[in-house]
């Protein structure tokens, strides 16, 4: 990947970070979070990790955050109009965190970030080599990630479906005994 | 082929996490504190990617690839227990979400 | 660099070649549909009127190619009041600018070479090119429900929530088309489907994904066309319930790229729809030396001219495939949206489950894998 | 010579198979069913162990059969090897045990039948059994004790089989609360016995290893190891100071007093002390002990018994006063005499309290003999198998009781303890006495029964009479296997038992039969003086009680032993209980630390809990801190 491209791309990732976090329109946070996703996906993309960028745009970009626009729009989220928290739990929320960036900048920064590149065997980042990993060492992982997803599709199904039209009646129902019985 | 040097794109990553927790801390709206859940989770993502490209091992995007799957499970649960919430509450905003306090 | 700067103008070419299919498309729109509804059709405008002083009937190709663009380019660009005025601007270019940065994967032809050179005819040779198609075509939902979104309009709104639901509930019977696909040719990389679509079965029939995979095809065709929000997929346009859907408080040059977004759309299904399944720019019986017809008879064919008899025999598959959306777009009625989630939730999406298992179990039986 | 013999474990398995039939599907499959398995599984065990018997019989004297179990317990160099081993001395003990065991098991069959808790019943008599045959068979101490433990469980179960009558549950408590003392002692008894040999470096319990390292034991040891072991045996064996539990266990079904009292448990204390005779060899002090404490019990008891108004209460005593005859015996050196005797006072004492349960059972429960009398034509088979029985117990030559009491009172006398034989020799009048007292006032002169149970009275069923019969069979030839020396076969139960008890060693010289011509002689006196007293004079016995009124007070309240152990043992303990460990240390000290501690936890918590703001940010902060402070710790690690 060329520096310049990387460059690019970093900043876009952190300006468009920044825009989910401080824009008062959940709509254009998410935008802004739509575009920090695929800048990610190209910076996968130009480490070779081919398939997983795709897989990060076709899922994160094209799914997920599809999923979150429909809630957007479902709940009619209003723009925050009222300035959010305490002033001070922000300004101690800051230091907590620039704490941490201090810290992980001792582990970022050359002394300590000792990994060596070790070259790319034939075919790293291909959707074969993927599919090697996922169904040899990762099979059990692979395979309990499908249920987790089968449970998860189940529980937003169970958590989001609406009252039937026959349990709304059988409540009205109860309702109208308990008048009655008052 | 130019190769971008490993801190950089840790210190990018740092940076996307360190965004994404002072979203969670600082917005008070609960779509919005998700939305920076997936950033941080993206932030990893990144660093996962650039170790395993560093190390020429599949393993980081074999877990990337996990992260996502998990994600695409968290959204769905999540956005579910939101609706939930808002049927109920009428509002996001965490600050009105204080129901298991003492 | 000379790949580098043949890659940009191929895909400069491969956008016009979109754009000209669009510009078709628009045309079969209005005269194709006035021939299959017995109509006329737009015939009034006639730059020098000449073709009527000699008793020729009026094409209507001033109307649609010159006097419909100018009239859409020149109208006021129309912002509704309390609209998301950067939103409302960028959706419809959101919309067009995946479909048509997806048309640089799509091989127009074989390699040629010319003096030392060697090119490749696809813009851009992607060995993940069946992933990059689906992302482009997920990220493009956003145009169009950011479009209705931003238009602070109820209708428009409607609209877009329809338009985003029916395009990702698609999309996974098109990605599980794409699957079987991807199966069936062991590979990513399109110009290498197109290259393994070469030769004949039976000493006669071509090898086409049409003979392997028929109902990929039916279900990558289906999918297609609701991707696109045609007929008898335009529920979020439909104009009897919703106006205009998404596009209603748009005009002008937003407009157009909303509609060139649809149209954009369709011809790239049709490219997809002959890459896949019709050999893209295979002609049957080929080779690199020339013809092998069946029987044994033999015409030799220079190698260039047999790059751009491919080039050609892909146009004449493509146009084809934009014709025949085009008549079903005329013939069809549109859904109801309950049928047309019942068809893709419960009609695509198992049959593509199906399909991809029974491609896989094939595959195993017949010891394809590797 | 020792052979293998798998079949030993039948003798247990059925037994464990009427448990677990009566416990499980007994309840459900009806009365029927469990009046087969109960009894039936002990005639199987019946079978099995005369089959053992007889094959040992035929073996040359001194032989064994073994079975080994499974290794149960292993720590260190300490182990337990399970096993099960049948020689001379637990041949006839099994022999009792199962035999006696399952008439009286099939009399219960009668004497149970309007019992609703008959399934229940039934599990505990077979666990009962089952546990005795385990103490018996049992090849080590440990095993031992498992079956040493199972019987007094077993005893507090059917003690208080009547539960819903708080009395009842109480003297079942009672029973089991005196038994742990005695286990209590003889636990430390193992262990003294353990921690001796593993101070030589022999790991072992078992009981032909520790009889072949005995001389290990010399000493102290064996006489600290066989006073605490026969603490145990006073406990299960009811001998002073621990008897009192016996007589109270009289409220429990009256073929429960037979088994207790007959064929297990209370025999288990002079099993153990005849077992473990090579130990007590050693100890001469220890040997004593058990020797005085058995002369002093029955003459004790025979006492008190002479004035007891309770039919079941006069046999309980005379229980207690005949363990002491056998505690004499075996104290005295003489274990064959003492073990010939547990088995003649099996048969017959277990054919007494059948009897006694068939006077009970046809007056409906009446248990006071003031209110009986002249049942004789009414009960005739009960009439005189009892009346056997009672010359039996009471040493009339010919019958069971004569051969081994004798053989017992020579023991004590040619031990050299005059005043041992002399206690016994009384005792035996005594006997006579209180026996005869009973036959006389229920079987004979006027009626007493209260007028409407008058026209009940009825002689037991069949299934309640065959065993009486039996018995009553057993109880006059039971003791001719131990004729005099010189005598036909003389003496061959001593000898049978010889191999594994060893042989008398008397230390004074004596003529058998002028020691005999005593006793019996004190015998009949006693028969001829409850005669007078209770047919030719009955108003002799009233005028005597109200003349010496103090001795007659004293022994009717039996010596007042129960209160004298109220006044020193429990009034103190419930005392300190209450007072000290309840009040003071319990409810003061503990509960205020329990208390204190949930107050200052309650108090902390009210403080803690506004912490728990239930802001999910507010938790994301804290979080991040613990986060930011793990990072600290790898930072700290990278650096150095």
């Amino acid at each position: 990947m060329p520096m310049g491209l990387f460059w690019f791309l970093a900043a876009l990732s952190v300006l468009s970070a920044l825009g989910v976090v401080l824009q008062r329109n959940p709509l254009h946070c998410l935008l802004s979070l739509v575009l920090t996703l695929l800048t990610i996906a190209v910076l996968f993309i130009g480490q070779d990790a081919v398939v997983v960028g795709f897989l990060q745009a076709i899922v994160y970009a094209g799914a997920i955050m599809v999923l979150f626009l429909f809630v957007i729009w479902l709940l009619n989220v209003p723009v925050e109009t009222r300035p959010t928290g305490h002033l001070a739990f922000k300004f101690f929320g800051m230091i907590a965190v620039a704490a941490l960036l201090a810290e992980l900048a001792v582990f970022v920064l050359p002394p300590h970030l000792k990994v060596k590149y070790s070259g790319h065997p034939a075919g790293y980042g291909s959707i074969e080599a993927l599919a090697q990993s996922l169904f040899s060492d990762y099979l059990i992982a692979f395979e309990i990630t499908s249920i987790l997803l089968l449970v998860a599709v189940i529980g937003a199904v169970a958590l989001a479906r609406r009252s039937s039209e026959i349990e709304i009646k059988e409540r009205a129902q109860d309702a109208a005994r308990v008048e009655k019985a008052a | 082929m130019t190769m971008v040097p490993l801190t950089y794109l840790m210190a990018l990553s740092a940076a996307i996490f360190a965004i994404g927790v002072v979203g969670f801390l600082t917005r008070r709206n609960i779509l919005v504190m998700f939305m920076s859940i997936e950033l941080m989770l993206n932030a990893v993502n990144l660093a996962f990617i650039s170790l395993g490209s560093r190390l020429g091992s599949m393993d980081g995007q074999v877990i990337v690839f996990f992260v996502m799957t998990v994600a695409a499970a968290e959204a769905a649960v999540g956005l579910g227990i939101i609706i939930t919430i808002f049927r109920n509450r009428e509002t996001v905003h965490a600050d009105d979400l204080t129901l298991l306090r003492w | 660099m000379i790949e580098l700067v043949v890659g940009a103008i191929e895909a400069i070419l491969m956008v016009l070649v979109g754009l000209q299919l669009s510009i078709f498309l628009l045309y079969f729109e209005r005269k194709g549909s006035a021939l299959i509804q017995d109509r006329v059709g737009a015939n009034r405008a006639a730059i020098t009127g000449l073709g009527r002083k000699l008793g020729m009937p009026n094409l209507g190709i001033v109307n649609t190619l010159v006097a419909d663009p100018v009239k859409l380019f020149t109208k006021e660009d129309f912002v509704p009041d309390g609209a998301d005025h950067f939103l409302h601007a960028l959706a419809p270019f959101l919309a067009l600018f995946p479909v048509l940065i997806t048309f640089v994967v799509i091989p127009f032809g074989d390699t040629i070479t010319i003096g030392r050179h060697t090119f490749n005819l696809q813009a851009a040779n992607l060995n993940a090119a069946a992933l990059y198609l689906l992302a482009t075509i997920g990220i493009g939902v956003y145009g169009v429900s950011l479009g209705g979104w931003a238009s602070n309009n109820r209708w428009a709104l409607l609209g877009g929530i329809r338009a985003t639901a029916q395009m990702i509930s698609y999309e996974i019977a098109m990605g599980l088309a794409i699957v079987a696909i991807v199966m069936t040719y062991g590979t990513l990389d399109l110009q290498e489907m197109c290259r393994s679509q070469g030769g004949v079965w039976f000493g006669f029939l071509p090898r086409w994904g049409i003979f392997v995979q028929p109902l990929a095809f039916i279900i990558l065709l289906t999918a297609g066309i609701a991707e696109s929000k045609r007929v008898p997929f335009d529920l979020p346009e439909g104009e009897s319930e919703l106006i205009l859907g998404y596009m209603v408080e748009y005009s002008g040059g937003k407009q157009a790229a909303f509609m060139f977004t649809d149209f954009a759309e369709q011809a790239l299904v049709a490219m997809l729809l002959v890459t896949f399944f019709f050999g893209g720019w295979q002609v049957p019986w080929l080779y690199r030396d020339g013809f092998h017809l069946p029987g044994g008879y033999f015409i030799h064919v220079a190698s260039i001219l047999v790059s751009i008899l491919g080039v050609i025999a892909f146009l004449i598959k493509v146009l084809m495939f934009c014709i025949l959306l085009g008549l079903v777009r005329w013939t069809l009625p549109r859904f109801r949206y309950d049928q047309l989630m019942r068809l893709g939730w419960k009609g695509l999406v198992p049959l593509g489950l199906a399909n991809v298992l029974v491609t896989a179990f094939i595959i195993v039986a017949t010891g394809g894998a590797h | 010579m020792n052979v293998e013999f798998a079949a030993l474990a039948l003798i247990l398995v059925f037994p464990a198979l009427g448990v677990l039939f009566n416990t499980f599907l007994g309840p459900r499959l009806g009365r029927r069913a469990v009046n087969v398995v109960g009894p039936g599984m002990m005639f199987l065990s019946f079978t099995v162990a005369t089959w053992a018997f007889i094959t040992i019989f035929t073996l040359p004297a001194g032989s064994a059969l073994y079975c080994p179990l499974w290794r149960w317990i292993e720590a260190g160099s300490f182990h337990v090897e399970l096993g099960l081993r049948v020689d001379a001395l637990s041949g006839v003990m099994i022999m009792i045990v199962t035999g006696v065991g399952s008439f009286i098991h099939l009399y219960s069959v009668g004497y149970m039948a309007h019992d609703e808790d008959y399934a229940r019943f039934f599990t505990y008599m077979n666990l009962f059994a089952l546990s005795m045959l385990i103490l018996v068979l049992a090849d080590n101490l440990v095993m031992m004790f498992v079956g040493w433990e199972g019987v007094g469980l077993c005893s507090y179960l059917l003690i208080a089989f009547w539960y819903t009558n708080p009395q009842f549950a109480y003297n079942g408590r009672k029973a089991f609360i005196v038994n742990r003392i005695g286990d209590a002692g003889f636990l430390l008894g193992i262990f003294t016995i353990l921690s001796a040999l593993a101070h030589h470096g022999v790991w072992t319990l078992n009981f032909t290893e520790m009889q072949a390292h005995a001389s290990l034991l010399e000493g102290t040891a064996a006489t600290a190891a066989g006073l605490l072991l026969f603490l145990g045996a006073t406990g299960k064996s009811a001998q002073i100071p621990l008897y009192v539990w016996l007589p109270d266990a009289m409220v429990g079904p009256t073929p429960v007093s037979a088994l207790i009292h007959a064929a297990t448990m209370v025999t288990a204390g002079v099993y153990m002390v005849a077992r473990l005779n090579f130990l007590y060899m050693l100890a001469p002090d220890a040997m004593m002990v058990v020797a005085t404490i058995g002369a002093l019990t029955a003459f004790f008891a025979g006492t008190v018994a002479i004035v007891q108004p309770d039919i079941k209460r006069v046999l309980a005593y005379s229980t207690v006063s005949q363990l002491g005859y056998m505690f004499l015996g075996v104290g005295s050196g003489a274990f064959a005499a003492g073990i010939f005797h547990v088995m003649t006072h099996a048969f017959f004492k277990g054919l007494l309290f059948l009897c006694a349960g068939s006077v009970i059972h046809s007056l409906e429960g009446e248990q006071d003999m003031n209110k009986m009398g002249a049942l004789r034509k009414h009960l005739p088979i009960t009439f005189w198998t009892m009346l056997i029985a009672t010359l039996a117990i009471t040493a009339v030559p010919g019958f069971s009781g004569y051969f081994s009491k004798d053989l017992i009172l020579e023991g004590a006398y040619e031990s050299g303890h005059f005043w041992l034989w002399l206690l016994g020799a009384i005792t035996a009048g005594i006997t006579g006495f209180y026996m005869f007292r009973l036959i006389f006032m229920t079987f004979f002169g006027e009626s007493r029964v209260e007028p409407d149970k008058l026209h009940h009275i009825h002689e037991s069923p069949a299934v309640m009479t065959i065993p009486l019969i039996v018995l009553a069979v057993l109880a006059t030839v039971g003791g001719w296997v131990g004729l005099p020396d010189g005598l036909l076969w003389g003496d061959a139960f001593a000898r049978f038992l010889s191999p594994v008890v060893g042989n008398f060693k008397p230390a004074v010289a004596a003529s058998p039969a002028m020691l005999s011509a005593v006793a019996t002689g004190l015998g009949g006196l006693g028969i001829l003086l409850a005669y007078v007293f209770y047919l030719r004079l009955p108003g002799l016995p009233m005028i005597l009680a109200w003349r010496l009124k103090g001795l007659y007070d004293l022994l009717l309240e039996k010596y007042r032993i129960d209160e004298l152990y109220n006044l020193i043992v429990t009034r103190p303990l419930f005392f300190i209980s209450n007072q000290i460990l309840n009040r003071g240390v319990d409810q003061f000290v503990i509960d205020g630390a329990a208390n204190g501690a949930g107050i200052a936890v309650e108090a902390g918590g009210e403080m803690a809990r506004r912490s728990e703001t239930g802001n999910v940010q507010h938790y994301a902060f804290v979080y991040l801190i613990g986060v930011v402070a793990i990072v600290s710790y790898y930072v700290y690690l990278v650096i150095h």
